[in-house]
């Protein structure tokens, strides 16, 4: 394989100087594929993206050890403005819409870097609402006045408006209706096939994400515990287990997981 | 009935003075969500520079004319405040991203107490002159229906003329453009903000650039009514209630807010003021402001606040 | 060099009133600098250290602690200001330094009966506020003329604008004319609404208790209003150059009255003071400014400050420093003839000043000055406030303060001391 | 599923409307609650989900409809009242009080039910003192049931998500609720995450007979655990009944499942 | 390694709801009482009383009582300086007008006369929130400015409008040097600080934050805001009322409303923020920070000058010492936007895992 788009090597992140978050994350993202992240609540997926959109410096981050390339460049010293421009775009975890602005100036905000023109962007513009219809019926209101989901496709859909080589979504099937999920996952499939966009992707939902990637890392703790291609992932039994919910191979009821508990950690 | 016109006049136009200031107020919530507290302190330096650069151009170029001067002193004030701008960005609040509100204010007071020092150490802290040529006489129209005529300052008229059209501009720019659109953006959500890539340094070096430019026009105004020096600083306070009346976010609502509590004031000064022993105004126009507020929380014509879960 | 006499300044230098308080404190710095030039106080030098109080009581309270122990103990304070006045007012009696407020302060401390320690020298408010009210009546041609007049107050809206009151009212009650108060809330920029109601109620005259930014303001306002110049007074706080600097020639036939001195640049001691100390490099402000009203009232002060060490050595031992308890009995017997004045370079300045135990201002002479749009000119003869309406009010207004602070007024043996 | 005993009706929301200028979030609106069930509320992106839990514990007004609980029928209420009367909820985009530790945040919930006066409080002495640790031992319960107790101490903006989410319930748990509206308690959620939260759920419906109004999009949790389902489209009904009843409607598969389910 | 809660087991949860769990920390709070109220007394100089403590002190006061509102309940406030005002004056008139009323009691009706104007101008929070409220209550600021100037009842007739009180007297002791002041001012500041830590940490303390935090959740689960608001007003206008009544009648002797004038309102703030929002050290932190700094400088600036063999003018050092002022709050805004009692306690954690980083 050449040299992947986006290298993460051994990385640490501290968050106010005292906490670690990251305990030296390494990951490969090539281009034009759809790699998934997964793992638990606070295992570090979100802090892992931000740490590549460079994002975490509002968050009282930092990067501590370790090196990002993005195209064979060292990326930790710019901003995410520069990322952005560089065609990576983060689509932030809770949604984070611009309340005060209406739907529709949430998505053109999304094209505030691109250089090509109204009718380039009005037809983004366009997919966009395609994508997401309701967005369309909905454009006119502020966006803090719209439901959850709402907000989360408009998330969405605002970081396609930048045209973007690359995609790091985070969560982007939480607080979606089931088959607004499907779609969602139906839209990156549809990008990364015509569009050859590649996406990494931080997501509980692993069911889904492992349908749609082509590769998998999951994290906890963090650090990266398992790789693999998704369907070899898919079919490993812990991953079953615990990601899946599919222990001894039928899905469990939910009802039925109350009478007894269990917990497993790769790493304790 | 002349003179209830003519403190209405003086109350209007006062207002118009008030919005100036308010402007810059308005300008940068807007556009970066900080509630700016150095803005009188930005009036000041501005009138500062332009009145000592006034002065001191003919000196170093030798060329006497008042014009040159002026413009000369306008142009080099302009660029120190952009340098002012930019300094603020990079060392105060590119660090401070995605900080809560009123640590930003307090972070502008910071700035205040700098410019102020700053101010007084480059420029001097004694009271100097602007003169860019505003009348100074007094209007008096209707002299024939009242007796001694209706009295309005000739320069109030062209501050308020210089106001309004700020205001033209200034509203066009955040309505109609995608400037103006990433700029609300930015007040939302520093950090949605950034990570769909809009600059956010080069955006609040535009944004306090253009918060200079109007500090540096109150400052002009203001200076050539009052004379430069410290106090001129504490006319933002002035403002205040007019930025929270007509509502933080709006700029028009600069102007409409300007006007209510300049008229309310005086109006409160000449008609209560003797009741109740008088030097009312300064309390009044916050209380009038806080009773606006009571109905629209949010300013006159401020954007909702938003509050659901 | 262990043998100074220490005078502490407390400067403005910053803030607000910056452009008025500077060349004050400039002036006390230089003619400190000509004490010494000369000789010192026989023989002691004496030593000024600043101390910034940007106007504010709390930093001049901090600032009056942290000087007065120094360089051997501070032998007196000015505040040039009301409020820190009234703030050390109670301090210093514990710390037995006494205070000079020439012109501003309480005006009930000229009783040195219940004010020990305070000095306002040469004058207070209520003197300012009666000579104005005399030079107007004698303009008018007698205090029957104002029966009937209106005159308008504009002043600060603090203590220090309040204090002229009283003396205004009593002035109205006893000669009939009505009296307008105009308060304008500091920092006194926004003088609309003030001037609209002076504009609307033509008052015959408008008698300003301002300082700083507000004098100014207040001549444009009016300006912009057209009232006319020639019918405003201003206290001695409010008639110096930089409150018309900035208005010019509008500002022409504007009237102030002064403590005694104006702008002195003839007198001899300013000669002297460009001589031996501009002229060696030493200044403490520009060149030009000396001589100017404000920068003379700092000589003044510091004239004053220096002839009470004076004194007090010939009491307690001529060439040695005084403590400031010491140099207090200075400033209560204090004889300054007009030979002693002019010998030191105030002729045509001051007149003479003595004090006494009970009197502890010394002398209560004016002069009104007029802008004659590039300068001030002399507008009246020495005047003197009227000793018979003011000492009872000074008296009054002592004995409530000793009641409430429950305080004995000195017994006469206390004054030997 | 039998031994629980389903009772009366407990909450009977009727012919709520509730419209934002032009947006029509709730349109005639009627479901009821019975005591002890588990009921959910599902349906697509804005369909008026959040809206109808927000007009039960009386954050929005509806125009039109009420509500009757517990026999009392309510047109207006303010969300103190229905506090008092026992309804608690979560949020569906976190609603905790970030600045303040875990245990503070579940200590919130029992605000209501501590009686001593500020002049108590401020000596912190005697019935005040004791009150306070009474209600301690209650909120450590919930945090030992909810098994945070690792991060009892820590502020809770620090959390991720997933806990955030159980300090939420464990807030609204800590005010003995009769009902608890759950908005989305599993978004954000690996399965395993989930399974605990049913558990969690399971467990409050079983050992406390609490009622558990339920929104959430994950179809393997909703069909699993709940009693009833009541479906919304755009602020409309169109379906309601058991989790097989609700399976199988036409008009719900088609506005909401889709056809993987 | 000495900083450890290691072997420190809680047993009961009353020992676990102590204001300082870890022992260490317990220790070094008695012994900073300890060296307050003895060896500082001992060895301080009138001017460090006078000029630095004593306004310390009570700016401390002032401050925690603000940080309850702002820190706690997150009601900005720039009307500080108005409550000061009330809470001295009203304690003026107390002192005046009643005959032998005690001074301690004076003071606290002081603060009790603050509690009420405090609530009057805390009702618009019902309705206006944050930066809106915060200059809406300059209304406060300046009415007070105006009333106490106007209203000659306020300050016994007296015709400057300024005031001032005799010697101090409590509990038959006469208060009359800066020790005795400092100690006075101490015994308030200790008891006060107490008393407020209980109520922050009580359940009243709770629902400030939680409206604080988010007012919507706040009022689901049964928090009243108008309970919550109107009491975070009382308190803290009580205890800015009392601190108000200390600065007038400790600190100042006499004074006019500029001692409480908008400046004043904007120092508290400051020592607030930077202190810490929320945190009930984090006032002092700040106090001292905001007392200290300018005197610092401004005695620093001139002797560091001599060092470099300049002499700086006064005018000089003041414009100075306001941009190098104005440069360490937005320093350390920038290093801590919590404030130095986050600095603080990262510190600590710091500690706590050292000699390890992390
Ligand atoms: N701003 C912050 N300050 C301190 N700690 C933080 C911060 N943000 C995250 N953390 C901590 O970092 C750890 C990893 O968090 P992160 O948000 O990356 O997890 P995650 O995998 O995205 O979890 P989730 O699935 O819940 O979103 C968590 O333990 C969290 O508490
Ligand atoms: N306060 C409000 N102002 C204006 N419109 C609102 C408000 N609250 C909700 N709405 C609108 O009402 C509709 C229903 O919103 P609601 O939040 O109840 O949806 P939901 O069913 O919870 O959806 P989701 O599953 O996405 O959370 C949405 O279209 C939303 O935009
Ligand atoms: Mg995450
Ligand atoms: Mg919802």
């Amino acid at each position: 394989m050449s040299t992947p788009l986006l290298n993460v090597n051994g990385i640490e992140v501290i968050y106010n100087h005292v906490i670690l978050v990251l305990k030296g994350v390494s990951l490969q993202v090539p281009e034009g594929r759809i790699v998934a992240l997964l793992g638990g609540n606070g295992a570090g997926k979100t802090t892992t993206l931000r740490a590549v959109s460079n994002l975490l410096a509002g968050e009282r981050g930092e990067v501590t050890k370790g090196s990002i390339t993005l195209r064979d460049e060292r990326i930790e010293k710019l901003s995410t403005a520069d990322m952005v421009e560089r065609g990576v775009i983060q689509v932030m975890e809770g949604r984070h819409c611009f309340g005060h602005l209406t739907i529709e100036e949430n998505l053109m905000t999304g094209a505030y870097t691109r250089k090509d023109g109204k009718a380039a962007i009005n037809a983004t513009l366009e997919k966009v609402y395609n994508y997401f219809p309701r967005l369309k019926t909905r454009r006119t209101s502020q966006a803090a006045y719209t439901s959850g989901g709402e907000q989360q496709m408009c998330a969405i859909g605002r970081a396609l408006m930048a045209n973007p080589k690359m995609v790091l979504l985070d969560e982007p099937s939480m607080g979606l209706a089931p088959q607004i999920v499907e779609e969602v996952f139906e839209i990156v499939k549809d990008l990364n096939t015509k569009e050859g966009t590649t996406f990494l992707l931080a997501e509980q939902n692993t069911n889904m994400a492992l349908r749609y990637a082509d590769y998998g890392y999951i994290l906890e703790n963090g650090r990266i515990v398992m790789d693999g291609e998704a369907k070899a992932l898919a079919e490993n039994e812990d991953v079953k287990e615990f990601y899946l919910g599919m222990g001894g191979g039928d899905r469990k009821s939910f009802r039925d997981v109350k009478s007894y508990k269990r917990r497993k950690r790769w790493l304790a | 009935m002349g003179f209830f016109l003519e403190t209405l006049f003086g109350g209007l136009m006062a207002g118009m003075l008030y919005s100036l200031i308010a402007l810059g107020f308005v300008l940068i919530f807007k556009a970066s969500g900080v509630f700016n507290f150095a803005q009188g302190a930005m009036v000041l330096f501005a009138a500062l520079a332009m009145a000592r650069f006034s002065e001191w151009i003919p000196g170093w170029t030798g060329i006497e004319s008042r014009l040159v001067a002026n413009v000369g002193a306008f142009l080099l004030a302009m660029a120190l405040m952009v340098i002012v701008a930019w300094l603020i960005e990079k060392l105060v609040l590119g660090k401070l991203v995605n900080q809560e509100g009123i640590t930003l204010l307090m972070a502008t007071l910071g700035i205040t107490y700098f410019l102020d020092g700053a101010g007084q150490t480059l420029f001097g802290s004694e009271i100097y002159k602007i003169d860019v040529g505003l009348p100074k006489d007094p209007l008096f129209l209707f002299e024939s229906t009242f007796e001694g005529g209706v009295l309005i300052g000739k320069e109030d008229l062209y501050a308020a003329g210089i106001a309004a059209a700020l205001v033209v501009v200034l509203t066009l720019f955040f309505q109609k453009t995608g400037t103006g659109r990433a700029l609300r953006a930015v007040a939302d959500d520093h950090q949605a903000a950034q990570s769909i890539g809009i600059p956010l340094s080069r955006i609040w070096v535009i944004v306090w650039s253009v918060a200079g430019f109007v500090a540096l026009v109150a400052g002009i105004i203001w200076g050539s009514k009052l004379g430069v020096q410290f106090s001129l600083s504490l006319v933002a306070l002035k403002a205040l209630p007019v930025v929270i009346l007509g509502g933080l976010t709006s700029v028009p609502g600069a102007i409409i807010g300007g006007l209510i509590i300049g008229v309310g004031e005086k109006l409160s000064e000449i008609y209560l003021g003797p009741m109740l022993g008088g030097g009312i105004e300064i309390w009044f126009a916050y209380v009038l402001a806080l009773v606006f507020l009571l109905f629209r929380p949010q300013g006159l014509f401020g954007e909702k606040i938003i509050d659901r879960v | 060099q262990d043998k100074v006499q220490f005078f502490p300044s407390l400067t403005g230098r910053t803030g607000p009133v910056a452009p008025n308080a500077t060349p004050f404190a400039n002036g006390y710095a230089d003619y400190m600098k000509l004490v010494n030039a000369r000789g010192g106080i026989n023989g002691v030098m004496t030593l000024v250290e600043e101390c910034e109080t940007a106007y504010a009581t709390d930093r001049g309270v901090e600032c009056y602690e942290r000087l007065k122990g120094r360089h051997g103990g501070a032998t007196v304070f000015q505040p040039l200001s009301t409020g820190i006045t009234f703030a050390l007012t109670e301090k210093i009696p514990n710390d037995k330094i006494p205070m000079i407020t020439s012109g501003y302060g309480r005006s009930d401390s000229a009783d040195g009966g219940v004010f020990k320690w305070n000095f306002p020298l040469i004058g207070h408010y209520w003197v300012a506020g009666d000579v104005v009210l005399q030079h107007i009546a004698k303009k008018e041609g007698g205090w029957d003329k104002l029966k009937g007049k209106k005159i308008a107050v504009v002043y600060h809206d603090s203590p220090f604008g309040k204090e002229l009151l009283p003396i205004v009212q009593e002035r109205s009650k006893m000669h009939g004319f009505e009296v307008q108060l105009l308060p304008v809330p500091a920092p006194g920029v926004e003088q609309k609404a003030t001037w609209l109601q002076i504009r609307q109620q033509r008052p015959d005259f408008v008698i300003m208790q301002t300082w700083g930014v507000m004098t100014s303001t207040a001549l444009k306002e009016a300006v912009a209003t057209g009232y006319p110049r020639e019918r405003m007074f201003g206290t001695w706080w409010s008639g110096a150059e930089p409150d018309v600097r900035d208005v010019g020639a509008a500002a022409k036939g504007y009237n102030a009255v002064m403590m005694q001195h104006g702008a002195e640049f003839d007198a001899p001691v300013v000669k002297e003071i460009l001589e031996k100390v501009h002229g060696k490099g030493q200044g403490t402000g520009p060149r030009e400014e000396v001589g100017t009203v404000l920068y003379m009232r700092g000589v003044v002060g510091a004239m004053l400050a220096v002839e009470g060490a004076r004194a007090a050595q010939e009491k307690f031992g001529k060439g040695k420093p005084v403590t400031g308890e010491q140099a207090r009995w200075g400033y209560e017997n204090l004889n300054l003839t007009q030979a002693k004045l002019d010998s030191l370079g105030f002729k045509g300045v001051l007149r003479p000043i003595s004090t006494s135990c009970a009197d502890h201002m010394g002398s209560a002479w004016a002069r009104v000055h007029t802008w004659d749009g590039s300068k001030f000119v002399w507008a009246s003869d020495w005047l003197q406030a009227d000793d018979q309406i003011i000492r009872p009010m000074v008296r009054a207004s002592a004995d409530k303060y000793a009641a409430e602070k429950k305080i004995q007024r000195r017994a006469p043996s206390d004054c030997q001391s | 599923m039998s031994s629980r005993k389903i009772g009366d009706i407990i909450l009977d929301v009727q012919n709520i409307s509730l419209a934002f200028g032009g947006v029509k979030a709730l349109t005639d609106i009627s479901f009821n609650v019975r005591e002890h069930e588990i009921r959910a509320i599902i349906g697509p992106n804005g369909a008026g989900k959040s809206s109808m839990l927000n007009c039960i514990n009386g954050v929005y007004q509806p125009q039109q409809g009420s509500i009757t609980f517990r026999g009392k029928t309510f047109k207006h209420m303010n969300s103190r009242q229905v506090a008092e009367m026992g309804v608690a909820r979560t949020f569906q985009n976190l609603a905790l009080f970030k600045g303040m530790s875990v245990l503070d945040n579940i200590m919130t919930g029992r605000n209501l039910r501590m009686k001593s006066n500020l002049f108590w409080q401020a000596l912190r002495w005697g019935p005040a003192e004791r009150e306070e640790i009474a209600h301690r031992e209650f909120v450590e319960r919930i945090i030992d049931f909810l098994e945070i107790q690792a991060y009892r101490k820590t502020p809770v903006g620090r959390l991720p998500y997933g806990l955030q989410k159980r300090v939420d319930l464990g807030r609204a748990l800590a005010m003995e609720p009769q009902v608890l509206l759950l908005d989305e308690p599993m978004a954000g959620m690996n399965v395993e995450e989930k399974q605990d939260m049913c558990r969690f759920i399971l467990d409050v419906n079983d050992e406390f007979g609490t009622t558990i109004v339920l929104i959430e999009h994950d179809m393997g949790v909703v069909m699993d655990i709940s009693d009833r389902v009541v479906v919304l489209d755009y602020g409309k009904k169109i379906g309601d009944g058991t989790p097989d009843e609700v399976r199988s409607n036409p008009e719900v598969i088609k506005a909401y499942l889709g056809t993987s389910h | 390694m000495l900083y450890r809660e290691n072997g420190q087991f809680k047993t009961s949860y009353q020992a676990d709801q102590q204001i300082f769990p870890i022992s260490q920390d317990r220790l070094a709070i008695a012994l900073l009482i300890a060296v307050a109220a003895i060896v500082v007394p001992a060895f301080a100089s009138e001017y460090m009383f006078r000029a630095i403590l004593i306004p310390f002190l009570i700016l401390s006061l002032a401050a925690l009582g603000l940080n309850i509102l702002v820190g706690y309940c997150g009601q900005v406030s720039l009307g500080t300086g108005a409550f000061m005002a009330v809470g001295a004056y009203a304690a003026y008139n107390f002192q005046v007008r009643v005959e032998g009323m005690p001074l301690v009691a004076s003071l606290l009706m002081g603060g009790v006369c603050a509690t009420a104007v405090g609530v009057l101008f805390g009702i618009p929070s019902l309705r206006i929130k944050g930066l809106y409220l915060a200059v809406a209550t300059l209304a406060a600021q300046f009415f007070a400015d105006w009333a106490f100037l106007r209203i000659s009842w306020f300050t016994n007739h007296s015709p400057s409008g300024s005031v001032s009180v005799g010697s101090l007297q409590a509990f038959g002791w006469r208060i009359d040097t800066p020790v005795e002041k400092y100690l006075f001012c101490l015994m308030f500041v200790v008891v006060f600080a107490l008393l407020a830590k209980n109520l922050v940490r009580s359940a009243i303390g709770r629902e400030w934050m939680a409206i604080r935090d988010m007012d919507v959740a706040a009022s689901v689960i049964g928090i009243r805001p108008i309970y919550a608001k109107l009491t975070a007003f009382a308190v803290s206008s009580f205890i800015v009322g009392v601190a108000g009544a200390l600065w007038g009648f400790v600190h100042l002797g006499s004074w006019e409303p500029a001692a409480f004038g908008i400046d004043r309102s904007f120092q508290l703030l400051f020592m607030v923020i930077i202190g810490g929002l929320g945190s009930i050290m984090g006032s002092f932190f700040g106090a001292a920070f905001i007392v200290v700094l300018p005197i610092f400088l401004n005695q620093a600036l001139p002797a560091l000058g001599s060092l470099v063999g300049l002499s700086i003018s006064t005018a000089a050092v003041a414009h100075t010492e306001l941009m190098i002022f104005g440069s360490l709050i937005v320093f350390f805004l920038i290093v801590e936007p919590h404030g130095l009692a986050r600095l603080w306690s990262i510190g600590k954690e710091k500690l706590r895992l050292w000699p390890f980083p992390h």
